[in-house]
């Protein structure tokens, strides 16, 4: 485990406990998916997850050690574990691309020919190098959810936290952005990102955490939580087309036990097509 | 430097009202001037106001290790300018001392003249003659921010020394011994709000 | 989220016509400016911290909310302690006590503040100003200001947040260059909201003015009265112990 | 033809053109859906459909007639044409719910009273009267952008212009809000909205224009659009999961050519139930 959720309670200024006794694991190298609605709390759980806040209970483990919240710890966390905000706006601060992506390798000190280097090693890594130079106002939104990655992968977290990563972008903005988490994930990055659309969560994470009222109700693989769906009703959540199509391709002997269930769309009318024949 | 609500005797609360309000006035009739010849300046007005009290929210870093504020008065008087910037200060020290105890009604007056008034006002001068004397631009606004800073602790200082002279020294003796407590804090954080204000207007360029 | 406010809009009082909030709130400040300390200052603290727990506030949030603008209050009074002579610095013969009655005066006129700010929100606030005179152009952009201060809340912290991540805040260096870079992205962003809005609202028929309904129950008589009576009394006792 | 737009122009001024040619006719009482990736310029269309921007070439027509500039043709055109903005914060200024929603009928000029009774209709058609009294900053997403569409309707629009009705809402809040739009269509307003989503247009519109580089390169039933997988392709879009569905259980002979295509994710599972048995 890279990083795990003992017991979290985050309690607002009104006594309301935004989390409350959360429990959550997260295995080194996987696609985590935090699944739950809107304003049930998965930003201010990421926001604990990189020291950003602190529980009023409960701990954060990082590699199987309880974590500090002194200034030298904080940092040694937050050098590890990355976190990326929904709204890109709120995260480029520089005039230009380059100059954002660097604000966080210079803070860690290094010196500028290095900066320099994990900059474009950033940029690359998104396929965005051609925009270093362009000033960040005139990117598309798209482009700058990119470049708000960038900011974070240059400092070469292990751990990669995403708050609603695919939320404002349309279908090829999203494939795109998949498409570059794909390759940090192959780099050796740990993802972990929230959503509320059960369809992503399904096409695109290893293991889903499901969020409710404050607390993870279930972790597991994506098939055995999304699979489930009864537990989704209880959170008002419904099982993914895709998973539900498969499912029933099962259940009615058209798709083996030992064949995979179809993960997305495409999979899904291949799915159909093989059926046809 | 808010002086906090019944901090002022009630004769001097009511002086610094009178002191304090023609600026007010002459403030809000300019402003309506402006908003009959531009109404959605509404908008940018309540932004800019908006912006002043979230930056008044920010935590400055400061030398004592206590955390302080910026006033943002000099940025206000270098980007909308000094009358301007007394009713929008206005705006934001009620709102301080409505929303966070922060300051006070019957202290409006007398943190009006000292923030909303003198601490533009000294702000928008020296950077203004700054600028003319030939200072580079990021000096000329580093000094106007500072200053300000710096005028409106001075003035804050002497208004509580007006309310409490000292029994022996006097009005001076007080003056002494107020700026000399505050000046602990407000020296390192009138340097830092000048830096942050060449931050800001160098970033606001730079767009 | 700011405590007051948020107090404000759960408070059991907030549905109360503003004229009797303002006269208790408003009449217990003046009472505190004029009565002399002691016990003045004690019994218009003691009036309203009742009237504030009375209205809905929890002990420990009334506390909190005094507890801030006290540490101020308390390094202001503490120069009373000390006198400046020829010799240097020597504590002032009846320094305690004047200093004393100060924090004590101070403190009651905070409490009497903020018993109107947990009770009522600032909308119901500026529409009374309005109501007394104040120009409808000021009480709108002062409106919109407290809309803004929100919206640019939310805004900052998710900025702060993400500075952080990126080890903004490393050293007094890193800090003080974060800072300005917030400001400096915010304040576009600020205008750039405000003329959004302004677009938003162009839609819904906006010609330059910002009118909208404000209703505001009555004020009954009996409990203005009743609430001037309290007012009385309590000015009666206070000069009279 | 309750609203039309001919030959507009919307030149940037970079000189880029962000309609170019653009013709479009809204059918009344119908919910058209304008299609197409983000950034192509279908919020500046929508402005131009209520006179919030003025075209730099061509015309709108109400009614079948011209619109004027004017103060008071703008006046009535608002009046008639009602705009809510993808982002609710960006339309609401008041403190609180009610008091925001009665700016629109008090800038019809209505006395109190009436004003009072159209913001209680308005919060009672969109099922948040017991928001009244709430402020603005302590609603959720979803409540703040039922807020802004009471604002507009209020204001008893003929017709009301939706920008990305669905986008940051997650599939309950979708579900409400569209509930929501059902009632005003069935109370006789069009609905014109833009989205990017395919599944949402296919499951919720009749009508379907296809935008693309600043013009409308299609219109028609959604059946006809969407069902058009080549032209949907020059936009990067996909056809919709269920119509895709449909088509190939039609295609199979599992589906009769007079039986309805599957719309939803629920109609699409039963139809695979039907097939099952």
């Amino acid at each position: 485990m890279i990083l795990e959720a003992r017991s979290l309670v985050h309690a607002y200024a009104g006594g309301v406990e935004a989390l409350s006794d959360l429990c959550l694991t997260v295995p080194r190298g996987q696609r985590l998916a935090i699944l739950g609605p809107n304003g049930a709390g998965k930003t201010t759980l990421l926001m604990h997850l990189n020291g950003t806040l602190r529980p009023s209970a409960g701990q954060v483990l990082l590699d199987g050690q309880k974590v500090g919240y002194g200034r030298a710890d904080l940092n040694r966390w937050r050098r590890r574990v990355g976190l990326v905000l929904q709204e890109p706006d709120d995260q480029l601060f520089a005039a230009n691309v380059a100059e954002d992506v660097s604000f966080g390798p210079l803070n860690l000190g290094l010196p500028e020919a290095e900066a320099a280097q994990r900059v474009a090693e950033a940029l690359e890594s998104l396929r965005i190098s051609h925009l270093a130079d362009r000033p960040t106002h005139m990117l598309s939104f798209g482009q700058k959810k990119r470049v708000a990655i960038a900011g974070a992968v240059a400092m070469r977290p292990e751990v990669l936290l995403l708050d609603e990563p695919s939320a404002g972008l349309d279908a090829m903005g999203t494939a795109h952005l998949l498409a570059a988490l794909d390759r940090l994930q192959a780099m050796g990055t740990t993802l972990v990102f929230t959503t509320h659309d059960v369809d992503l969560a399904w096409a695109w994470s290893d293991a889903v955490a499901l969020f409710h009222q404050g607390r993870v109700i279930g972790q597991g693989t994506a098939e055995q939580i999304l699979g489930d769906a009864d537990t989704l009703a209880q959170v008002h959540l419904k099982p993914p087309f895709a998973l539900a199509l498969g499912l029933k391709a099962r259940q009615m002997g058209w798709l083996d036990f030992d064949q995979d269930l179809p993960r997305s769309r495409a999979d899904s009318l291949a799915l159909l097509d093989r059926l046809g024949r | 430097m808010h002086i906090m609500e019944g901090f002022l005797p009630a004769g001097h609360a009511l002086a610094w009202t009178a002191v304090s309000a023609p600026f007010v006035f002459v403030g809000v009739a300019r402003l309506r001037k402006v908003l009959r010849d531009r109404p959605e300046m509404r908008l940018t007005l309540a932004a800019a106001g908006a912006f002043a009290f979230v930056l008044s929210a920010l935590k400055l870093p400061s030398v004592t290790g206590s955390c302080s504020h910026p006033t943002g008065t000099g940025l206000g008087a270098m980007v909308v300018g000094p009358a301007a910037t007394t009713v929008l200060g206005t705006i934001v020290l009620l709102f301080q001392s409505l929303l966070l105890a922060h300051g006070g009604l019957t202290t409006l007056g007398a943190n009006v003249f000292s923030m909303a008034v003198a601490g533009p006002w000294i702000a928008f001068g020296v950077w203004k003659l700054a600028g003319r004397l030939g200072a580079p631009v990021g000096l000329a606004v580093f000094l106007g921010a500072a200053l300000g800073d710096l005028g409106t602790y001075v003035v804050t200082s002497a208004q509580l020394a007006l309310a409490f002279p000292d029994e022996i020294s006097g009005y001076g003796g007080a003056f002494a011994k107020f700026a000399g407590i505050f000046a602990l804090t407000q020296i390192p954080l009138a340097i830092a709000e000048g830096l942050l204000t060449v931050v800001v207007m160098n970033a606001l360029v730079g767009r | 989220m700011i405590e007051a406010d948020r107090l404000a809009h759960v408070s059991r009082w907030r549905p109360l016509p503003l004229a009797e909030k303002s006269l208790l709130s408003l009449g217990l400040l003046i009472l505190a400016m004029a009565l002399p300390p002691w016990p003045g200052g004690a019994l218009v603290l003691a009036a309203a911290s009742a009237s504030a727990l009375r209205s809905g506030v929890p002990t420990v949030a009334w506390l909190r909310l005094l507890a801030a603008p006290s540490l101020f209050i308390v390094t202001g009074a503490a120069t009373l302690l000390v006198q400046v002579g020829g010799d240097g610095f020597a504590l002032a013969a009846d320094g305690g006590a004047q200093a004393g009655a100060l924090m004590l005066r101070a403190l009651a006129a905070v409490s009497a503040l903020l018993l109107l700010t947990v009770t009522t929100p600032m909308a119901a606030l500026l529409h009374g100003l309005r109501r007394l005179g104040l120009p409808e152009e000021l009480v709108e952009v002062t409106m919109t200001t407290y809309r803004f201060i929100f919206i640019l809340l939310d805004t900052a912290s998710a900025m702060h947040a993400s500075q952080m991540a990126r080890l903004g805040g490393q050293s007094w260096r890193t800090r003080i260059r974060s800072a300005g870079l917030l400001a400096a992205a915010l304040l576009p962003r600020a205008l750039d909201q405000a003329r959004r809005l302004e677009v938003g609202l162009l839609a819904r028929g906006y010609d330059g003015s910002l009118r909208t309904l404000a209703p505001a129950p009555a004020p009954r008589l009996r409990r203005l009265a009743l609430i001037g009576g309290g007012l009385a009394a309590l000015a009666g006792v206070g000069l009279w112990m």
